[in-house]
């Protein structure tokens, strides 16, 4: 069972000028709307690739499919990959290419209480305001989910304002039911993943704050995972994913017009919605940031002194991990975890 | 007073329509005990069926008291040519049935059990399941559950067929006995000469396919009856111009 | 007639209902999708329903079928031996309670995903249902039967194909259309395992974004498919069991 | 006695390969945790399991006995009058396939989270499995038994209650088995619908880490007590068709 | 041959044990007719039943040409006291199993099975199930089933009891007539004193509970055997004196 795409062998793939296919699971998400518009453009065949996306609608069914070998290459949020790679030390985290930022700790309508914004206008100070806006939390009870790409917004918010998880009272569970449970009344606060948020503020309910009014922390860096053994295979590949996707980031910024609608169909297309093109603008511009080429990933992921930079955020959240118990200590051991400045630095010599 | 005028019933089977009754046309008084004989197949268990108002008739008139049956009920307890005792009651508990539904007292209950009991001679098994039970014994369960209910019309298809011929007789014995003392109407379904014509005021003898009355025979015997009327030349002699008749 | 007439007014009472709450604006339609919403899922997805739709009927057929019918088989050997129930039983009675929902994750781990895993699920929920069942079944057949096909010198196997099939089939309706409706919401959880399409992906999407109408959509269809299903099951059972008292 | 060393036989050698896959190296223990996996986990969290499993037990129970009762209750009187079948046949057809997961999100936009609609999810499961096996277990009985008692004068009531229901009793166990091991599926299910305790939710943040090892001990806890309860009602129904022949 | 000796049968029910047979020792020669008879309960179907093979005795011996029972085969055919007909089978059907089980071919086993039914008056129900046809109708297709295989040995159990006194008598001149054409074995169980003298060469007289063998009676009468036996003298003085002997 525990076999990988070993047909897929890279050598034999490029000499025989046929292409590669690549198995590749992704969610139907905004975030990973690109890789739909690349093959919609033949971006991947250019690179010798036959893209086959697997669509997965639950995000713990992800890792287990990887696992498998049913899909070669996943993505996958930071968080996540920490938690599975203390289970699965094959795990391997090979690019970065977009920030998350969008997660939002949504409020009751009828509670008693200031949104972010207000605090803002109010000091004009947005560290300040961040942290008068988590104090409100104390005491309060959060229907969120532990252990999800999201759950650091809360642990960074309640870390701004000094408090701790122990002043909340959580109320966990999955996204999905969280959501109808907190409209049904349960809880004062919510956080869960992003199309619950949306749902949320369509439905009347406020933002309290979201993650990057919180700080860096409560970001989530997303990239792309796979096991070690694709990896130490099909090196060519996933270096050719990635030119696939700043391929795609040119094209974005040069016809616009034409992506975003693109993004917008398919999105709908996904989940039944009825986005325009404008919607897929404005809501990738609020709560994504893409690494658009080669030059911006690098300052976002890879340069020490980026607030962004993978590597301290993720000691940092192996530390968290391990403190609060959820990882084995030294059961995760990054350098081998993440792949990706190799990788990112490889390519960039080409 | 039961009247059965022009009774008909028709069953639309898989191998096609079978004429069950035709036309069937008799009254039975108060008190009075009929036997039908006639040979297998021939309506006698549907007859009785009609009568206990489990099955309708395809056309008709049946009469209870001048009313029509609309179901069945306690007044017309049955015999029923197969098993019918309750596998889930104990032999007690099966005879006892038809007394808690007319709830009657425990006491008064447990009494008549007990008479019944012994008359069946089944009070060793009295806590025992019918499945422990011979072929015999469990219709003598059946025949203990319709007397306790003393139905106004006791209707019996077959009853004692099970049986070896000194229970048998003791049973016809008792039959009587107990029907003289209480004067009920008894339908008593048989395909035994010699019982329907000892047992009997009249005869309703059937005729196979469709089933019609072939005949209607009044007997002459005196009651009470003993085993000398068994054995007499004049019982005998009607035997076997019966046996004739029936083909 | 005026029976058949009763049987459509609970059904209309209960749209009635439904149309009172919804389009008297006593509930939002987030919690309960009125007749418009509904009409606007389908007028825009009913090519993408159908084909979801299909999917999940193909994987819940084969599942259904072969899963109640290694059931029965199962349950019948079972029956027959001692050897046999002792050997089987105890690994059926440690699987039968396993959560469908808990082994998911790790059915994906072993199988990976795609229609394999997902249809032994159905296979596995169907197959428990009808092992049980058959074995309850062969004990409540009347001993009179089976002896009598032995004194005509019928041996076991034949005993079973000609004596307990025929005999326990009047028991097996209930548990055949209890598992006909399981099937379908085992497809459904299956379908959390990594489809692809199928009516239970879409229902997930539909959770992930709490489109209530497009969840109540897929509610309707699969009662109403189930509901076909099962008049099916009745038919076929009423010409099997045709020599039996049931429907008289 | 040669036939209980047998089941055990079957037993031991699934743990015996369970055994030789783990311990000797075959399969990584993400894939089948093995027995020091398992051993850590349970010590390090006994008391844990102990009070999800409490949890669990509680609203498995109660869900199981409510709705089985009611099941056999309603099953009663579908099969007793064509009136009221009429009347709440089509609404438990349309009922009955729902799948589970569907309504979960349904049910907790309606109720809430807290044991109620947990609870009334297994109650529900239960029903309509009962519902069903009695509607179709009223039409085995023999019709000489309902004719007999009606003859003696019992009505309908006193029939369902003295004549039905105990006639019952031993084509109801196969449905009552399998709605007990469903009643373990159906709570697990349910309390992914935001219960903050009990072996579901201990599940979940298992499956979310994908922790196999505690997947697996769940799996193993859940197996074991349902075990037990089939066997309290294997003896139970043992008691209860003594008069049968089920047991010869 | 077949011998059965020292046998003893006891149930250990739930009211306790009952001794339902003690004791039993008797032979039956190859081509004999034998009957056995006794009250109600006195064990004789629990006998045929243990030489059947479907039972196991308690202590004792059964031996046919010399070896133990081991369990039942088509050389030991049965006629069961209760209802045993296949009620998913047809009547052709049902007739038929035992001769499909013997692999017969189709031919031979519709014709054998024309025979049958039209010996058991039920040609007309040839496509019938079970349910349509009346008690006595189904005893005959238990018989006609049983006949089908043509056993070395026949143990029938009441096998007429449900017949009206025309077709028993067409039954029983029957069985004779296949009987002496191929001189099996014939165990026959039943209650009436007269039919077992009537077809039997030797009868075993139970007593009951515990079922002991009361009485071993070798009739006399020659065959073939007519209905002018029936009639005679003889026969009734032999009757009465069975008669007396059962109590
Ligand atoms: N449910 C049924 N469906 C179709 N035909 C039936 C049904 N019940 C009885 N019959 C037919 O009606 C006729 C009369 O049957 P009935 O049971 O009344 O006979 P009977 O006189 O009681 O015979 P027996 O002495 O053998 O009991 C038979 O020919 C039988 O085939
Ligand atoms: N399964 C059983 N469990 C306990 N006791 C039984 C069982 N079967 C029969 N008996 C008892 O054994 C005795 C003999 O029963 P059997 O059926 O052999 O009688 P029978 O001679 O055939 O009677 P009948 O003429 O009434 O059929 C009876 O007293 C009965 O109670
Ligand atoms: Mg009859
Ligand atoms: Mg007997």
């Amino acid at each position: 069972a525990c076999s990988g795409n070993d047909k897929n062998d890279e050598g034999a793939a490029e000499s025989g000028g046929k292409l590669k296919e690549v198995s590749f699971g992704m969610m139907p998400y905004y975030d990973y709307a690109p890789w739909a518009l690349a093959e919609n453009q033949g971006f991947f065949e250019q690179e010798g690739i036959k893209f086959k996306s697997t669509m997965f609608p639950v995000e713990g069914n992800v890792a287990p499919a990887l696992i498998n070998g049913s899909i070669d290459i996943g993505g996958f949020g930071d968080t996540p990959s920490i938690t599975l790679a203390s289970q699965f030390q094959d795990l391997r985290m090979v690019s970065f290419l977009n920030i998350f930022k969008g997660f939002a700790i949504m409020a009751n309508k009828k509670g008693d209480f200031k949104t972010y914004e207000q605090f803002l206008k109010e000091s004009n100070d947005p560290k300040q305001a961040a942290i008068e806006t988590g104090k409100q939390l104390k005491g309060k009870s959060i229907v969120t989910t532990s252990g999800a790409a999201f759950y650091m917004v809360l642990e960074q918010a309640l870390v701004n304002a000094g408090l701790t998880m122990d002043d909340v009272k959580l109320i966990d569970m999955e996204p999905d039911v969280g959501v109808s449970a907190f409209i049904s009344g349960t809880g004062d606060f919510y956080l869960g993943g992003l199309p619950q948020r949306e749902k949320l503020q369509g439905e009347g309910y406020p933002a309290l704050i979201s993650g990057d009014e919180i700080g860096p922390g409560a970001v989530m860096l997303a990239g792309l995972a796979t096991t070690k053994k694709y990896a130490d295979k099909n090196p060519e590949t996933i270096k050719s994913l990635q030119k696939v996707w700043f391929k795609t980031m040119d094209y974005m910024k040069s016809n616009p017009d034409e992506a975003y609608a693109f993004l917008a169909k398919w999105s709908n297309e996904q989940n039944g919605g009825k986005s325009t093109a404008d919607d897929a603008k404005k809501f990738i511009e609020a709560y994504v940031i893409f690494a658009k080429s080669p030059e911006d990933a690098k300052a976002l992921f890879y340069d020490e002194n980026s607030s962004t930079s993978w590597k301290q955020r993720y000691e940092y959240l192996v530390k968290y991990h391990e403190e609060t118990d959820i990882i084995k200590k030294d059961s995760v051991k990054i350098n081998d975890l993440v792949l990706a400045e190799s990788i990112f630095q490889s390519l960039q010599q080409e | 007073m039961m009247e059965i005028k022009q009774l008909s019933k028709v069953f639309a089977g898989v191998s096609g329509e079978v004429v069950a009754l035709q036309n069937i046309d008799f009254s039975v008084k108060q008190g009075e005990f009929v036997s039908i004989v006639g040979t297998s197949g021939c309506g006698k268990s549907t007859l009785l069926s009609i009568v206990a108002g489990l099955s309708k008739h395809t056309s008709g008139e049946i009469l209870v008291e001048g009313k029509a049956i609309s179901g069945p009920g306690s007044d017309r307890a049955v015999v029923f040519q197969s098993d019918a005792t309750f596998p889930w009651l104990t032999v007690s508990e099966n005879i006892e049935y038809g007394m808690k539904v007319k709830r009657m007292s425990k006491e008064a209950r447990k009494k008549k059990c007990d008479e019944l009991l012994e008359l069946l001679e089944l009070e060793k098994f009295r806590d025992a399941y019918p499945r422990e039970m011979s072929g015999g014994m469990r219709k003598r369960i059946d025949i203990g559950r319709a007397y306790a209910v003393e139905p106004q019309i006791l209707l019996m298809d077959e009853p004692f067929g099970a049986l070896d011929v000194v229970t048998r007789e003791a049973m016809q014995d008792e039959l009587l006995r107990i029907w003289s003392e209480r004067r009920k109407t008894v339908i008593f379904v048989t395909h035994d000469l010699e019982e329907a014509m000892f047992l009997s005021d009249r005869i309703i003898l059937l005729s196979p396919r469709p089933g019609r009355i072939k005949q209607i025979i009044d007997l002459p015997f005196a009651r009470p009856r003993t085993q000398q009327l068994r054995e007499s030349h004049e019982f005998y002699e009607l035997r076997n111009q019966l046996r004739k008749i029936m083909g | 007639m005026k029976i058949k007439l009763l049987s459509y007014v609970s059904i209309l009472i209960l749209i009635a209902v439904w149309l009172v709450l919804t389009l008297g604006g006593i509930v939002e339609s987030l919690f309960l999708p009125g007749p418009k919403q509904l009409y606007e899922v389908i007028s825009t997805s009913y090519a993408d329903l159908a084909k979801h739709m299909g999917y999940t009927l193909m994987r819940q057929f084969t599942g259904f079928f072969i899963g109640s019918a290694l059931g029965i088989i199962v349950g019948l050997m079972i029956a027959s031996n001692r050897y046999i129930q002792a050997l089987l039983d105890p690994i059926i009675e440690i699987l039968r309670p396993v959560p469908p929902l808990a082994v998911i994750p790790m059915l994906i781990l072993w199988l990976g995903i795609g229609p394999v895993p997902q249809i032994l699920l159905v296979i596995f929920g169907c197959f428990v249902i009808l092992v049980v069942s058959t074995v309850e079944a062969v004990k409540n057949v009347p001993k009179i039967y089976v002896n009598a096909a032995r004194t005509l010198g019928a041996q076991w196997f034949y005993i079973y194909r000609t004596v307990i099939l025929p005999a326990i089939v009047p028991s097996l309706v209930g548990a055949i259309r209890v598992a006909a409706a399981a099937s379908f919401g085992l497809v459904v959880a299956a379908e959390f395992m990594g489809a692809q399409e199928g009516i239970g992906y879409y229902m997930i999407i539909a959770q992930r974004y709490l489109r209530t109408d497009m969840i109540l959509i897929s509610i309707i269809l699969i009662s109403a498919i189930a509901w076909l299903v099962d008049q099916a099951i009745r038919k076929i059972e009423k010409r099997m069991t045709q020599w039996s008292e049931r429907h008289q």
